[in-house]
């Protein structure tokens, strides 16, 4: 299982919780596993978004691996000047 | 208002051309003589990105008519080198990195040779109030007020 | 793109970091660069755009028979002549709508119909002549009154999101956003000392000095060509693709040389009107806004409205910081607030973090990204709190930030955990530099600020082809707008082991590569750069099997150093090094041309810090402030090419004194733009400013090879706080709303002796 | 210019004159103005001249901010006059802007008018009823329009000879160093006498009015004094007594009453320390 923490603001659609542990081996995987058991968040995944995974973000890795202890931290897609 | 005929020199060379009466210098350059260096980049004379000189002064050819070159010398960007020869002040934006989009660049170019015309040894508050018709908006002008007044040294020893 | 640690480690540099002429320079200091508004087509035609008179109006009707009519009209397109393909993509139809209105105009300046004519005199004529019926609607500018209930409401399809539950009414607020941490309430309790203030910033434009302009020219077979001035040119043409109806095949898309963008040149504006134009009048259509157009109808960025209430113990320590953010992004969603939420308080190790932001919609121009989007308003609103605090707990304000910076370890306020950062870095060297010790005259004060922004990677490609002499041609697909392509010069010439000037670098139309991402992030140089990198190893890689096709060896027994193919030992074979013009020269010979090529999702940016040091002076009489000093310190990881790592954080910089002290969008009680332009929208000029001093640290990124972090947009965020700590310091009285225009200073100036 | 008189009053349409333009263009190029008529009075051969004569000096309409700044004797005659048109844009526009354009477009916010109006300047005006001379304070009537009728060109400036130890200054208030236009303008022009005592000023201030402003009570407060602490006191409140200034885009009226009175302290100061007072 990993460990997905999403933002505050995200929290209705999840029944409240801001940690989730999601059984997934790439981030695509992780990301539709997220839409499935929160259709609340589905819109906000259209949306696009970032994920850190151990620290480190990504904006568009969608195949990224997961190990079982990584922490992977839901975040609003990158965009910058 | 009708077209109207001009004979002008500009960079040395006798050019003709016929121009609208109210149609700008800078349009004329840009538009009808191909001569693109000199950038639009307010229309008002706030930003200098237009400098050339006219009869040797320094102005901003957005607010110069294009008739009003009649009979007069005008100095563009594209005059600045000689030949395959830079100028000191085109050399030392190079090395001193004193350009980054390069969009002010001939302006500036422009003007910092007609301030080192006027004043060969300026301090650096003359050259930043020299070069202040001129809006750079990507290097915070230290470069460029660096490279002006290494080029105004080695003019000088030249 | 899985961070590979082989890429790591390489710090022994020959050429990177060397301060090599940019290969584009002669065209730049001659005149010949070619920007947007260079290019011309036989048989161009003008295109001019009618804007909106009204900040807020219902369009019934726009009549456009008179100027059918006038002589050298060849065509006006209208939102009729734009119709939605955007199939449900939110965020496109937002962009068509603001290229050209729909069913209401939504800000002053918003393009209604568009016109291309033989010249400028008809163009101009026959926008007189479409008459357009407007109803004018009551509109709202400012962030706070667009909050209010009963405010005018721009879109009746916005029902704010992120509450619970979710509101019945429509609204001017699009998103709540929350982050954070911990219990902020909890923490507060524990604190000794609480401040809390409220800030606001006005909106500002990027204010490049190249207007936005392109050269359209579509044919009946629906095949098309632009020359654009942009950050991004594959995005300008999957977006025009897409809202035209066209196949992104048909449509080329050249990158001019860029005069500057800063963010606001990573969408499209007139691009896909000039195509419509130019579609309909089978013609070649130039469009060219006017400086007045570029403020009133492009991407400034948003005003703001900001709480920061931050509680400290008596020793220093923070123990809750709590921020709401309120940002008005123009006539659409997407202010930065997310971004200004998540930044905020990104310098700083906390227990307990909470920032909430409202992104809101007003009657002015849609806003785009203006560099590290959203952070500097936020980073001015929490530094200014953070230097009340230090000075309230009886510590010099930079051990205070040093006692409670972000560091490797560190849960960021935005969620995840920092790995090696350089914020401490700067703090310390900033500790010791010079500046920080320099006496102050009188009126004068200092103040610092750091920052902080996320930098990214995104989609690209990069394609290096060995020409016959051994000389390199290198295409990247990201626009060249501060000296990138010099960086990428300098990375393929070290990774080949060959002289950077025989490296030439090429932004390529968008038919020439694969997809890349727009200049933006600060990416140019991580992205591009690692993906040159890793073209010129896959170069090297044909280069050495080639080699070991002449000496008839194996390829595994061949290695590639400074420039040329060695055999790996004696027991590979006896041949004297082989020169990549040598092997080059045999291409055709050996299996033909030799290319390297990369394509990737850059990801592993690396985040990055700065702290800045100002000392500003005021006039105590009329409130003028002069800046008489300023030091930049950043990490950059490694800096490719130092001189223009310098040229990026002096820009920022004064970017950052222009918003603090004169920049602001002022708009009349009509809702139309009072200062569009560059007499009354002051951008600093060269008197204005000292020389700004530089650092340059440099904490490896292990993201990237090289070890380089996005340099270009970190230096915009703490300048707003190091100028309003330094002017609240001279003035003796804190100011808190941006800019800190003299008529500003003085009314807090005398609101101070009032009170004495 | 007789020629470029008729012309000008023959016209039915919208007529202009073009000095260094650089208000003119502006103007032109942003659709505000559509002349059917725009006469260059540039190589009108008395427009282009400063000439010195026994009474003052006689500076041209078309003599450029550049021309002023180079000619000796009038710099050091009427410093405050000439700085006051050097402050006119940047040196792109110092190379064309004319004093006399200046006064033309009636701004209030006018740099060299104040200048002009504390150096008691007269102008000469060429109309097709002949010649005719005015002080300049009878030239702006509202913003942006001026007593000249159809037909009427300013050929020329008039600057008065000066006595012995007489001194002026200008000074603006602008939010940048440069490239802006004035918050608030103050002139002040002195004349002492042997003792340093204050015999004649006048004093003018722009952009807090309709128009630009002679203050007269603000004269009264030098004049008689050794323009010390107390005076210039006075100066500065009959300074900030005469605004009637607005709001708008480049300040407030607050801000711009309180800065006319410190900016008027300060030029006085200026002038008082070129007329030689200690």
């Amino acid at each position: 299982m990993v460990k997905v923490v999403v933002w505050g603001s995200l929290k209705p659609h999840t029944g409240g919780q801001a940690e989730l542990e999601i059984e997934a081996g790439n981030v695509r995987e992780l990301l539709n596993r997220l839409g499935e058991t929160y259709p609340g968040l589905k819109p906000q995944l259209a949306r696009g978004v970032s994920v850190a995974i151990d620290g480190v973000i990504f904006r568009d890795g969608l195949h990224e691996p997961l190990r079982k202890d990584s922490e992977v931290f839901l975040l609003p897609r990158m965009t910058g000047g | 208002m009708s077209a109207i005929h001009v004979t002008t020199k500009i960079n040395g060379d006798v050019v003709d051309y016929v121009c609208e009466a109210d149609e700008t210098l800078l349009d004329v350059l840009r538009n009808r003589l191909g001569l693109t260096g000199a950038k639009e980049g307010c229309s008002t004379g706030d930003c200098g990105a237009c400098s050339v000189t006219i009869d040797g002064r320094l102005t901003c050819s957005c607010l110069v008519l294009g008739a009003e070159a009649d009979g007069r010398e005008i100095g563009t960007i594209e005059g600045m080198a000689k030949g395959d020869e830079l100028h000191p002040l085109q050399r030392k934006f190079l090395e001193h990195a004193a350009l980054q989009c390069g969009i002010c660049t001939p302006g500036i170019l422009v003007a910092a040779k007609s301030l080192l015309e006027h004043n060969p040894k300026p301090t650096e508050t003359e050259v930043r109030f020299g070069l202040a018709g001129n809006l750079c908006r990507c290097t915070g002008y230290d470069k460029i007020v660096r490279a002006v007044m290494d080029a105004a040294q080695e003019m000088r020893r030249a | 793109m899985p961070l590979d640690s082989t890429l790591q480690g390489k710090r022994d540099f020959k050429v990177v970091g060397t301060r090599p002429l940019r290969p584009d320079g002669i065209d730049k200091v001659t005149g010949r660069a070619k920007f947007g508004a260079d290019a011309t087509a036989p048989g161009m035609l003008v295109g001019r755009i009618l804007r909106s008179p009204h900040a807020h109006a219902r369009i019934k009707k726009i009549d456009t028979s008179k100027a059918e009519k006038l002589p050298g009209v060849k065509a006006i397109v209208t939102r009729e002549d734009l119709p939605d393909h955007t199939d449900g993509d939110a965020l496109l139809y937002d962009v068509l709508y603001n290229i050209m209105a729909r069913e209401k105009a939504l800000y002053e300046g918003h393009a209604v119909a568009a016109v291309a004519a033989v010249d400028t005199r008809t163009a101009r004529e026959a926008l007189k002549l479409i008459k357009v019926d407007y109803e004018v609607l009551p509109h709202v500018t400012d962030v706070d009154e667009a909050m209010k209930p009963g405010a005018p409401i721009l879109h009746s399809t916005i029902f704010t999101d992120g509450l619970e539950p979710k509101p019945k009414k429509p609204s001017n607020v699009v998103r709540r956003y929350e982050f954070g941490h911990g219990d902020v309430e909890a923490g507060f309790k524990k604190a000794d000392i609480i401040v809390e203030r409220t800030f606001k910033t006005e909106a500002t434009h990027q204010g490049y000095i190249e207007p936005h302009a392109c050269l359209a020219n579509v044919g009946p077979d629906g095949q098309g060509e632009l020359w654009v001035c942009t950050q991004g040119h594959f995005m300008v043409r999957d977006t025009c693709a897409r809202l035209l109806g066209m196949d992104i095949s048909k449509l080329r898309v050249t990158a001019s040389e860029i005069g500057g963008g800063f963010g606001g040149k990573t969408t499209v504006f007139i691009e896909p009107v000039a195509l419509a134009l130019s579609r309909k009048a089978n013609r070649p259509v130039k469009v060219v806004m006017s400086r007045e157009e570029v403020f009133k109808a492009s991407g400034p960025t948003a005003s703001t409205s900001i709480d920061v209430k931050i509680g400290v113990t008596k020793d220093g320590r923070i123990t809750a910081a709590d921020a709401t953010l309120r940002y008005q992004g123009g006539a659409f969603a997407g202010s930065p607030v997310e971004f200004g939420a998540m930044s905020a308080f990104a310098c700083y190790d906390l227990e307990n973090a909470r920032t909430i932001g409202y992104d809101v919609v007003t009657n002015r121009p849609k806003q785009a990204a203006y560099r590290a989007p959203g952070a500097p308003m936020a980073a001015f609103a929490v530094e200014s709190v953070i230097e009340e605090l230090a000075r309230k707990v009886g510590m010099e304000p930079i051990d205070f930030r040093m006692k409670n910076a972000a560091r490797e370890g560190t849960r960021s306020s935005y969620g995840p955990t920092y790995g090696p950062i350089g914020l401490l870095a700067t703090l310390e060297k900033a500790k010791q530099h010079p500046h920080f010790k320099a006496p102050l005259s009188p009126n004068q004060g200092r103040g610092m600020a750091c920052g902080f922004w996320f930098n990214f990677g995104g989609q690209t490609c990069v394609s290096l082809n060995v020409n016959s002499d051994g000389t390199v041609a290198l295409s990247v697909g990201t626009p060249d707008i501060g000296g990138s392509r010099a960086s990428m010069c300098l990375m393929a010439a070290e990774e080949l082991g060959i002289p950077y000037d025989k490296v030439r670098a090429i932004v390529a139309d968008t038919s020439a590569l694969g997809y890349n991402d727009v200049t933006d992030g600060s990416r140019t140089t991580f992205a591009t750069g690692m993906a040159t990198i890793l073209a010129a190893r896959d170069a090297i890689k044909k280069l050495t099997a080639r080699a070991a096709q002449i000496w008839g060896i194996s390829a595994e027994a061949v290695t590639w150093e400074k420039g040329y193919a060695k055999p790996a030992g004696s027991n590979a074979g006896n041949f004297p090094p082989m020169s990549i013009a040598e092997i080059a020269a045999q291409a055709g010979a050996t299996g033909g041309p030799i290319a390297g090529h990369h394509e990737y999702s850059a990801d592993g940016a690396g985040v990055s810090f700065a702290t800045h040091i100002c000392d500003a002076e005021v006039d105590p009489e009329t409130g003028a402030t002069k800046i008489v000093r300023y030091t930049v310190l950043q990490d950059a990881g490694k800096a490719v090419h130092p001189s223009y790592v310098e040229g990026q954080f002096q820009g920022g910089a004064v970017q950052g004194i222009g918003w603090a002290l004169n920049e602001e969008y002022i708009y009349g009680k009509d809702g139309r733009l009072q200062n569009a332009g560059f007499l009354d929208y002051r951008i600093p000029v060269c008197s204005d400013l000292p020389m700004i001093d530089t650092v340059i640290l440099e904490i490896p990124n292990p993201g990237h090879p090289y070890g380089v972090r996005g340099v270009g947009e970190t230096s915009i965020v703490p300048p707003l706080a190091a100028i309003a700590n330094a002017v609240s310091a001279a003035a003796g009285v804190r100011l808190t709303s941006l800019p800190m225009s003299p008529p500003r200073i003085l009314a807090a100036l005398d609101r101070k002796a009032a009170a004495e | 210019m007789k020629e470029a008189t008729g012309l000008l009053a023959r016209e039915k349409g919208r007529a202009f004159v073009l000095a260094g333009g650089t208000d003119l263009l502006v103007r032109l190029r942003t659709g505000f103005i559509e002349p059917d008529l725009i006469v260059d009075i540039k190589r009108i051969t008395a427009t282009r001249s400063i000439d010195v004569r026994s009474n003052g000096f006689r500076i041209g309409a078309a003599v450029t901010g550049a021309e002023l700044n180079e000619h000796a004797k009038l710099t050091k005659a009427w410093p405050g006059v000439v700085e006051a048109a050097n402050l006119i844009g940047s040196k792109q526009v110092q190379g064309r802007c004319t004093m006399t354009g200046n006064l033309c477009n009636a701004s209030p916010a006018a740099d060299s008018v104040p200048a002009l109006m504390a150096a008691a300047a007269k102008v000469v005006i060429v109309g097709p009823k002949g010649k005719r001379t005015i002080p300049v304070e009878q030239v702006p009537v509202a913003p942006g329009k001026t007593s000249l009728k159809k037909g009427e060109i300013i050929e020329s400036i008039l600057l008065p000879k000066r006595p012995p130890r007489s001194g002026d200054a200008y000074l603006r208030f602008i939010p940048r160093t440069e490239m802006d236009i004035a918050v608030v303008g103050a002139a002040v022009s002195v004349t002492l006498d042997a003792k340093g005592m204050c015999t004649d000023a006048r004093v003018a201030l722009g952009a807090v009015a309709p128009t630009v402003v002679l203050v007269p009570e603000a004269a009264k407060a030098l004049i008689g004094t050794k323009m010390d602490k107390a005076a210039l006191d006075a100066l500065a409140a009959a300074c900030s007594a005469a605004c009637r200034p607005i709001d708008d885009k480049r300040g407030t009226s607050e801000f711009r009453i309180k800065v006319a009175g410190v900016l008027a302290r300060r030029a006085a100061q200026i002038a008082r320390k070129r007329a030689g007072g200690k």
